[in-house]
């Protein structure tokens, strides 16, 4: 990665730092309800991997902590703050939600809210690719808990024996909601689990955008040339609480949060960028108010004014509309 | 017309729908080498190879959902569910993905998979082998659910359920492979909502669906020499319930029973009534009545078998209840 | 008698067999140290310790068998699905073990497993986090299922389910653990079958179950202002309803209306119509009417999600709507 | 094992291939019926492992193919072939049949037709012994096919992470139905997954009596001290189709099929105690056509002479009769 790059990138994090932690205000002011998951602390994962594959044109799916994937795909930011608000203008019209944000056009092709569900979907959508003779490849971002999930087992194990291309990224924020990976789970290394598929793997500190660069290119080249699968373990930590009712004191100390604190993804980069002169401190703070900034005045105004969705409407979209196949194709 | 069996009816509408698009595909549990439990998908992976006819591992409820994601970008997977009661593993990633992804992305996004499963009693196959579970499949909005009577519906219906954006359960019977039927030589689609009246008659209203419908028909015929006149309709498809189609016909007879294989409750039989109550109610003159299993898991011994499940018999003792005969 | 909520009522009765019975365990995602979703096993795990009070992992189906499992040989495993729209993940252990193995085996096993799991629409939780799925539950034969309306069910359902010998599936809500309700100081063990009249009347029986009794009292309340007079049914029981207390109270009120919060089909709406038709038709003087929610995955958007269920309000139209006022 | 043992387990062994065999004429006699799922070639792995635990007292588990692991148990023959031919006198009293046998008396706590049923079924037997504080340890025995389900991933984990006394042993036979390992798993040996759960793990030859007990000991030993839980894998073969409606011709070839026939179990321990001067051919001859009588005039006249179940009773054994706790309670 060249430095403009890299200053890209930072600004990318902060943006989705902010955007997230505007989320939350939304949330307490009460525009926002539901189940809402925020990302802050995880930023170079997304980050890091979508910068080597192709944003828009691989396909991405993931869990409910999905704005920042999408977002990264390409989806208006706009339109994901509408669908947590629930809006018409929203990525989903407001069927969907915070858990369930979907952009089809950049490929984003869901945030789903069962643990494990996606598992065997993207297996699904590199199976497409691997039908269709593209080089797009499939890529597929959960948590370490959902891991023990059985679709974990079924869907490595046919992604491997049909060698598709899908690239399967751990997020190992070391906690399934307030159960710590080690109360939960056999072998604390995630990608050591992939040996029992045969596919190759790598672990990578997901708070080092660099690190997560370096490793996921490997992952992605692997995937696109044909080689199969991939997993790649990326280890991270979500700095608020698992959603919005959870209190992390239940489950994890302070002191560990201090730690984890002092390798903030933003500001590993940022220093990085600073000491290589490429950064002064004022530029930050401008690029970060001017972020806050263009939330409140882009975003939330544009959320603020959007329609509610007509409630005429409500039984649209269970299933498909005029589809002349139901009544036995057109005579 | 040629004459032809079921499975060879699902097996000629998979080959024409393969050959008409590159990007239709069926998989499952040993459909290929072995060219499937009931010969479904017989020769089809000699004809498309590998990559288009998938034997599984046995992980159903991933195979399942692998092929909902790969109907997300135009792939159109007929999958097999070896028998229905394995199909519990794979509920999640059917109602909880392919059902719902429509509504959640607003349209976006759709899953056109077919999953096709046998279902009912076959003979003694044990509890864990012989489930009815239409009726699980109906309870969900997102969903569309079929079940072919004869090699014709068992034809069309597949034909249809390709083509159809939405996803589609198609509900085939154990029992019902071997049944032989006319099934036009030229290609037809059956629709994939509706009823038929298979017979006409006045005295009371048979509703079955699947293998029931058989039950029904030889009631019918057998009651018939008897001077009882009964209508029987095909409920093909399950969801959604055609509710003019009841209605209409209980408006001629005015009397209704609904016969199906599986225990009672919550089932067909009880959700026709509820239409029946809530669009034809006045036109009732007795009370409807279900035919309907025991209300047991499926005993392995021949006779106790036989005493768990429905047949023409007691179709035709319910018509006399009915009737007061 | 004190006043406590759903929660800590459910809660209590965890404690009190756990205390009587030391294979009495509970086990679950989040059960344990963070005391539960909605605090139902709070603080347990401190006095049981973590060989009673289990946090599992994100591992629904093997879970459920685990606890399946263990009820084999004497253990009494509470298993909590944190969210029923999960369950779906756990069927296959719950229907094709739990729910068969007394049969298959000749009555040589038996699963005396409790599996708790909290349904329902909250407050925009999306299409993959408010089903409601306690007709599921129903259709099959070999399982319990009770779901409780106030904090004095769910303390004594729960409790009589942990001692009793069949596998049993309590259908709780999730808006309904801050309910409060007066439940018995001393220990009080609920039963398992039956039916409830909350309310009498003689105008219209209003049947409901969990939140939607909640929906029918308001209604009569509100109704009976205007001068109609409602009677409620709380059917706690859905597995095996109570068919003589349905027939009894519509031989009282010849109307009934169901109300239930799921999508209609073969829901527990069609199942009492069809217990009305087969007990009690000729004492109907009206067309029986379901309230049910719309036919769509819950939708994310607060107007649509309100639009999508029912409420008081579509109970008071409905009673209308049969009164013809 | 001493020769007396050896020639014990040889006896056993053909006793269960000759009672097979019996129940295969049976089926084409139209006198049991459903599926069938014979054992053939496979009587070393149950009686090696069962050899080195204690039956009757250790608890067992498996699938369909369970007539001889319910027998080594302790069940009568009578009685599980009594079960395939539906009878009331059978071990479910003729609601089981062939894959659902059922002896809770030793603790053989049934065979299930769901494939990948029992791994957490035995887990939970497991984490019964555990709170009870016995030193049984529970045995679940499966095919390798079955290790594609994902209950297999889930409950290995949740064992591993409990430390509950079971062993999984993996009765590989290479094939599920008609579908050959490489076919539909990623790894093709079985055993190499457990290392994803921290759970030693062991392969040996499953003809081989003499490996499979020494193999077996081990594994037993691990489980009953206390250290949680072991996957034994057993090379092996089945020499009859999957189950009565299958032909082998479809996916295995016959050269495949001479190679395992010359590994069968029950001739390669005669062989081995005849070399000893243990065994003479006419003995075992003797032994053979003994065994061959005793099934016809013990076994089968025995089931032919039963009754069949009463009808009247079918709605027994649904849920359990008078339990008070279903009105309330005594009051
Ligand atoms: C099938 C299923 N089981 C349980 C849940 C409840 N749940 C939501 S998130 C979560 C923890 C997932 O942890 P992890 O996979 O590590 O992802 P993270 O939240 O840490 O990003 C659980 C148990 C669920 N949504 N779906
Ligand atoms: C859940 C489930 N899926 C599929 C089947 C159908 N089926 C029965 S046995 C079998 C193969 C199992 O092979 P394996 O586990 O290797 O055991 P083996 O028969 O070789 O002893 C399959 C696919 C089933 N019974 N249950
Ligand atoms: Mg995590
Ligand atoms: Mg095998």
């Amino acid at each position: 990665m060249n430095p403009a790059d890299k200053k890209r990138l930072l600004q990318e994090m902060l943006f989705a730092r902010r955007f997230e932690e505007r989320c939350y205000e939304a949330y307490v002011e009460r525009k926002i309800g539901g189940f809402l998951h925020l990302y802050p602390g995880q930023e170079a994962c997304t980050h890091g991997v979508m910068e080597a594959a192709r944003p828009g044109y691989d396909y991405v799916i993931t869990g409910y902590r999905d704005h920042v994937h999408a977002i990264k795909c390409g989806s208006d930011p706009k339109e994901v703050m509408a669908e947590l608000y629930g809006k018409a203008t929203g990525s989903c019209k407001g069927r969907g939600g915070s858990m369930h944000i979907f952009d089809v056009k950049h490929r984003f092709m869901g945030g789903y809210a069962l643990v494990g569900g996606p598992f065997p979907l993207a297996a699904g959508l590199a199976k497409g690719i691997q039908l269709k003779g593209g080089d797009e490849i499939a890529i597929c971002f959960l948590g370490d808990a959902a891991n023990n999930q059985g679709t974990f087992h079924e869907s490595l194990n046919m992604a491997s024996v049909w060698g598709l291309p899908v690239l399967y990224v751990t997020e190992n924020n070391l906690y399934g909601i307030g159960t710590r990976i080690d109360r939960s789970t056999a072998v604390h290394d995630q990608y050591k689990r992939a040996a029992a598929y045969n596919i190759p793997a790598a672990q990578a500190d997901g708070q080092d955008i660099d690190a997560v660069y370096a490793a996921a290119q490997i992952a992605v080249d692997h995937v696109r040339s044909g080689k199969g699968p991939y997993m790649l373990e990326l280890m991270t930590y979500r700095y608020r609480g698992h959603s919005m009712s959870d209190h992390t004191a239940k489950y994890r100390t302070k002191e560990e949060e201090r730690e984890w604190g002092k390798r903030d993804p933003i500001i590993i980069l940022k220093d990085r960028l600073i000491a290589a002169g490429e950064l002064d401190e004022d530029e930050y703070s401008r690029l970060d108010a001017s972020l806050i900034e263009s939330i409140e005045k882009d975003i939330i105004a544009f959320c603020e004014s959007s329609p509610e969705p007509d409630v005429a409407e409500l039984e649209r979209y269970v299933l498909a509309e005029n589809d002349p196949w139901v009544r036995g194709g057109v005579a | 017309m040629a004459e032809m069996m079921y499975w060879e009816a699902i097996r000629r509408a998979h080959d024409e729908e393969m050959q008409n698009d590159p990007l239709v595909i069926c998989m499952g549990e040993d459909i290929g080498l072995a060219g499937g439990t009931y010969k479904a998908t017989q020769g089809l992976i000699d004809k498309y190879g590998p990559e288009r006819v998938i034997d599984t591992p046995i992980s159903e409820n991933s195979f399942t959902g692998l092929g909902i994601g790969a109907s997300f970008i135009g792939v159109r997977p007929i999958i097999e569910i070896m028998s229905v009661n394995f199909a519990w593993l794979a509920m999640d990633q059917l109602f909880n993905s392919a059902a719902k992804v429509r509504y959640m992305s607003g349209g976006q996004l759709t899953a056109p998979v077919v999953v096709r499963s046998p279902g009912g009693c076959a003979h003694q196959l044990g509890a864990q082998h012989s489930a009815r579970m239409e009726k699980v499949f109906m309870g969900v909005a997102g969903l569309r659910v079929v079940t072919p009577s004869s090699p014709k519906q068992a034809y069309g219906l597949l034909k249809s359920a390709v083509r159809c954006n939405d996803p589609v359960f198609i509900n085939e019977h154990e029992l019902m492979y071997n049944l032989k039927g006319e099934v036009p030589d030229t290609e037809y689609f059956h629709p994939l909502e509706g009823s038929e009246v298979v017979r006409s008659g006045r005295d009371v209203t048979l509703f079955g669906y699947n293998i029931s419908v058989h039950w029904c028909l030889q009631a019918a015929e057998d009651l018939a020499k008897e001077g009882i006149n009964c209508e029987v309709v095909d409920l093909f498809c399950l969801s959604p319930l055609d509710r003019q189609g009841i209605k209409a016909s209980v408006t001629r007879t005015h009397k209704a029973i609904i016969v199906e294989e599986a225990e009672p409750a919550v089932g067909v039989g009880a959700e026709v009534m509820a239409i029946i109550n809530e669009t034809c109610f006045f036109e009732l003159d007795a009370a409807p009545l279900r035919v309907s299993a025991a209300n047991v898991p499926t005993p392995f011994n021949r006779s106790l078998e036989k005493a768990a499940i429905p047949s023409a018999k007691n179709v035709i003792q319910a018509v006399k209840t009915l009737l007061g005969r």
